[in-house]
């Protein structure tokens, strides 16, 4: 990365963590219904994001990939709005929960509840780039218990039989909710799967924001220049329960997830690439911003029943 | 006049619409080289090339979700599943994301895909190769589902949909393919999505039908008119959202009801026609529905397949019985109700 | 006497029957240490081990087909799909595969295999955590389907169904785990698949129901009877096959029909409910469907969701149209006719 | 294998060829709605069914394993009701058309339309066997178009993670229908995708019967042995078109297919592996047994209508 691009990056990292911290505190206060962590997963989406060419590429997010939309340039107020789930919500309009993003001004495709079916639509989407011949690349993020589902097989195995524009990134925290690794995939990590389809695959420690763009920016390069997919393992420690409905002591030993996220918050990592008081000062700012996202979209009206069926056909 | 059969008038609906519109791109299993199993693509793959006319891997939750993603980007996919038979593993693209992109964005985003398939029996085809799956995506709201019956109509609602912003499933009996010949009109021309048509004026009683069983039903009709009794056949067309306008109406006429499909009884579409016209209040005596018993599928052996479809005499025997039922019900001194459209509505919640 | 809520009268079924029977084994996300995200299985796998209690990758296809395996080869699998609006990548398995086995052998294999999952809304999950799905399942003959709606048919329904020779699916509203408590018969007993339940007594109107929507309609029959209406309540209890004696022995008995649905109107269940009435003709005046309306989902905004799903007051407002209605039919001199169970089974064709 | 594991697989390719001609020839005919030709499969099917243990091991077979239904134990006059869709057929019962096999007693699982749907089934199988600890193996074979289904990949995935005992065998001919391998996947074959999993692969020649058994016979030990699944990527050639209703001269050049079949016949190359005389005496055995099946299963009767609702239900 540039000095730029990693000012950029840590600016979206602390703001998601911020944005992050919120949410949680919120939902565990009942102030909304559901909160959906992101934090031990930015630097993944930060990475990528960064790499890619904004309002020309293409993003089918993950659910955890806050810190990706960030980038490509979500306002907090509108992942506030998502987060309460009000309707005027420009990614799913008071209709999904928090973490369904979405947006076409912003080249996100819309997220849907089961996991995870926008891999596929990714990959029609990078069809469709190869169609129109627009050069834009399509990156397809989904979690290592998604990457279990014939889904991603069908994805994978098209993608790379016509060598479309698009980089599938796994986000291999090691855990499926309470599921852990060697109860999903026998193996230690996704990235054999790759020559399987006869496409490259690259291991990358997804807390580690450089050697993640390193890694997206060689994939969404290749893409570009008619190379055909990538597939990318990018790990991670998920430091947070599932969701705020969640009690993850249940299946896992919570210290053990504190000293990971000690010695690899890929936020603190980041800090190491960007001057001190930079960074001091965007997480001062990037708090005030978290706060006045908070209380502005609380403060927005709910749903009016007369537009509920709205939107059902054209 | 120009006289085609069904897969003749669907393979130009298609090839007309490509020309027309190169953001239309067909893909399915075997649609290329092969032309698709029911040859619905033949000619298109020398026509358009390898790029619009893709030949998938056997893999149908891939050729939905590919669909999907293409309609997003603002493509015209028009996705074939070779048997209706093997849609399952496509339903979750299609129930649970085309029928819903649009509502769940606030029409941020779209879905305009197409997906065809080959359903019905007659064919000695067995359990995986007959079934009706009608039922299952008519209760999709977002999605719309249509079934032509006569070449004119298959050429015309497959157009629509292609034009449609909306996914629309295209429901195509394969017995029609070669079977059914008609007049098809040369050029370009949409059958409306949402209409149903009176394939045949009568008073006596009302069929409502679609795909062969529409033939069957009018083969009965005709036999039955020469015994003095009068049918009228409407041709659904559209199965969801259904043409309650068209339907009751002729039921307001007849007020008889006999509703023919293929499909299996319990929860077929007939249910929901039946409920319709009781809600609607417009019988006089209570419907009938000609059916597959309720049995897991359509056997293969001749004697077994025949036995369990439907057709003209079982039809005209439902529709003899139909007929000469006693009124149970009385109008009063008024006559018979006129449709109040307001009715059936009224019954949902908002 | 002992009082449970449903999701302890799960557990409770599932672990005495894993007990009884060594055959029966548990498959699904979460099902292990967590014991389920509702947690149903909360503690079997402390008691009987990760042989029996298997927590599966989140791809509910394999999970659907294990279970159809594990039957074949004479095991109890008891597989969950966590949530209902997930289950469509397991039809090709359940409906296909599960529903025909039996039938396309000729009984050389059968497919006793047992899914759970949890449905319904009330719960802000939604779209896609509060889907009704029982209209896809109830048209697939072979399959059955009950929905309990009390702890203690949750109890009985369960082991009956992991009793039964043939692939059951059973429906969990999940707003009802909670929320409703009441007495279960301690130790070993079934309640019957194929039997619906009355829930109240009435002779105004009769309400077919079943999960959380069985205790809206009770609550709305308790308001109307404050006002002199006297409803009588069923809970469908299975929903394929349907209990068509109970049904129909009710509506004779009270003329009108009111169906209440979480699930979208059109191709609902209340369809089915509605036309075997009208086919019956058993009604006095036309049916009432109390249902979602025909949107792609249920909206997670709490006033939004609120206002789509069906609840007390719009089953009692419902159900004060519905007896307000004149009588449109006469019964002659005879009064009413009495229900002849032949009538709807003549309409199918064998 | 031994010398008479290998007049057994002989006289199993033999009679699979005199059945696979006769039907071909009736279907053509009209005599009977449709042929599934197994030519070219047949050594694949005869490698793993010798190496079964008969009566105790499992199959979910391939459509095209009439080879192996021979050797483990299905009477081809059984073979030829299963092909003219008799009710007195033990696969089918006159409900499913030719090739969906199936037999309890045999324990062949029962084949279904959608491929390959049946291959979660034998791992639930093969999942009874580790349960019941019985000590059998379930062998679950599939087409090289059916592997790219996600059907295969949660199956595979799921027996990798619990060492189930089962093998999965892909009948690569490089052809789904009409579609070439280069459409269906970018590999030249799939046995990469064995890594993927974290399961052992082995690629070998499908059309050579005792190098099929050999690798058969290992992956079965293996898995009975507590080792887990194998994947055999079993290269082959589809003689004929997809079945009697397809012409393959539309997508494909029959001088080609003519020339691998005159050079790779599974069956000639078997005749290697046995006595001569042996072989011919067992040629005019197979022929006139697939004769007296074909004419005494045609002449069995047709289905009671009364009959049809029999078995929805227990
Ligand atoms: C098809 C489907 N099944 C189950 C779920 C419920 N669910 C939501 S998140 C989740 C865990 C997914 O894990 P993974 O894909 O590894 O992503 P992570 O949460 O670990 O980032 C599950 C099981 C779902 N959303 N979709
Ligand atoms: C799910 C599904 N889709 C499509 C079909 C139609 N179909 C039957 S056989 C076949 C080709 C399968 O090819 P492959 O699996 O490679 O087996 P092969 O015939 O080459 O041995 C197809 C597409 C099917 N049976 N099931
Ligand atoms: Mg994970
Ligand atoms: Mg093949």
């Amino acid at each position: 990365m540039t000095a730029s691009e990693r000012e950029r990056a840590y600016r979206a990292l602390s703001l998601a963590r911020a944005l992050d911290d919120r949410m949680w505190r919120l939902a565990r206060a009942g102030r909304a219904h559901f909160a959906v962590p992101c934090s031990g997963h930015e630097a993944i989406g930060v990475g990528y994001a960064v790499a890619m060419r904004a309002g020309v590429d293409w993003l089918a997010p993950h659910y955890r990939d806050l810190a990706a939309l960030l980038v490509l340039g979500m306002p907090p107020r509108d992942v506030m709005l998502c987060f309460f789930s009000r309707p005027s919500d420009p990614n799913a309009r008071g209709r999904q929960p928090y973490a369904h993003f979405g947006s076409r001004a912003l080249h996100v495709l819309s997220q849907q509840g089961p996991q995870p079916n926008h891999c596929s639509h990714g990959v029609g989407c990078a069809w469709g780039s190869q169609l129109l011949d627009d050069g834009s690349v399509t990156v397809i993020a989904f979690g290592d218990g998604g990457a279990q589902k014939g889904e991603v097989h069908e994805s994978m195995n098209v993608a790379a039989i016509h060598k479309l524009p698009c980089v599938f990134v796994v986000h291999r925290n090691g855990w499926t909710q309470s599921v852990a690794r060697e109860d999903q995939y026998a193996t230690e990590t996704l990235v054999a799967r790759a020559a399987g389809y006869g496409m490259p695959g690259i291991a990358v420690d997804g807390m580690d924001v450089e050697a993640m763009h390193v890694a997206a920016s060689e994939a969404i390069e290749r893409a570009r220049a008619g190379g055909g997919p990538t597939l990318i393992d990018a790990a991670c420690v998920r430091f947070m329960p599932n969701t705020s409905n969640d009690d993850d002591s249940r299946y896992r030993d919570r210290a053990e997830v504190d000293a990971l996220r000690a010695s690899g918050d890929p936020l603190l990592r980041a800090r190491a690439l960007v001057d001190a008081h930079f960074a001091a000062a965007v997480d001062v700012e990037t708090a005030a911003l978290a706060d006045d996202a908070a209380e502005w979209a609380e403060a927005q009206p709910l749903g009016n029943p007369a537009t509920v069926a709205d939107h059902t056909y054209a | 006049m120009r006289e085609l059969t069904v897969i003749e008038a669907v393979r130009e609906a298609l090839g007309d619409e490509m020309a027309r519109d190169e953001r239309v791109i067909v893909l399915g299993e075997d649609v290329g080289k092969l032309g698709g199993v029911f040859r619905a693509t033949e000619g298109l793959y020398d026509r358009f090339g390898a790029r619009r006319v893709i030949d998938m891997p056997m893999a149908e939750t891939v050729i939905a979700g590919v669909a999907v993603g293409l309609a997003m980007r603002g493509l015209r996919p028009v996705a074939e599943i070779q048997f209706a038979d093997f849609i399952h593993a496509a339903m979750d693209h299609l129930v649970g994301e085309a029928a819903k992109i649009r509502w769940r964005t606030g029409g941020d985003w779209s879905c305009p895909m197409v997906l065809r398939t080959a359903y019905g029996g007659g064919f000695r085809g067995g359990p995986y190769h007959s079934q009706s799956v009608e039922a299952f995506y008519a209760h999709a709201p977002g999605l719309k589902v249509v079934a032509p019956s006569t070449p004119a109509d298959a050429k015309g609602l497959l157009i629509a949909a292609m034009r449609d912003p909306d996914p629309v499933l295209v429901l195509e009996h394969k017995r029609t393919y070669r079977a059914i010949r008609g007049h098809v009109p040369e050029g370009d021309y949409v059958v409306p999505i949402g209409r149903a048509a009176i394939a045949r004026e009568g008073s006596d009683a009302t069929v409502l039908a679609y795909g062969m069983m529409l033939h069957e039903s009018l083969a009965a009709a005709e036999t039955l008119a020469g015994e003095g009794i009068d049918v009228e056949v409407v041709d659904l067309r559209t199965l969801a959202p259904l043409d309650r306008e068209t339907i009751l109406a002729s039921l307001t006429k007849t007020r008889r009801l006999c509703v023919v499909h293929e499909d299996t009884i319990t929860m077929g579409l007939g249910a929901e026609l039946c409920a319709l016209a009781a809600e609607a209040d417009v019988l006089d005596v209570p419907p009938v529905r000609v059916a597959m018993p309720d049995i897991p599928g359509i056997p293969v052996d001749d004697v077994l397949e025949d036995a369990v479809l439907p057709n003209r005499a079982t039809i005209r025997d439902a529709l003899l019985r139909l007929v000469a039922r006693e009124r149970s019900r009385s109008h009063g001194a008024a006559g018979p109700r006129a449709y109040d459209p307001a009715i059936p509505q009224a019954s949902s919640i908002v």
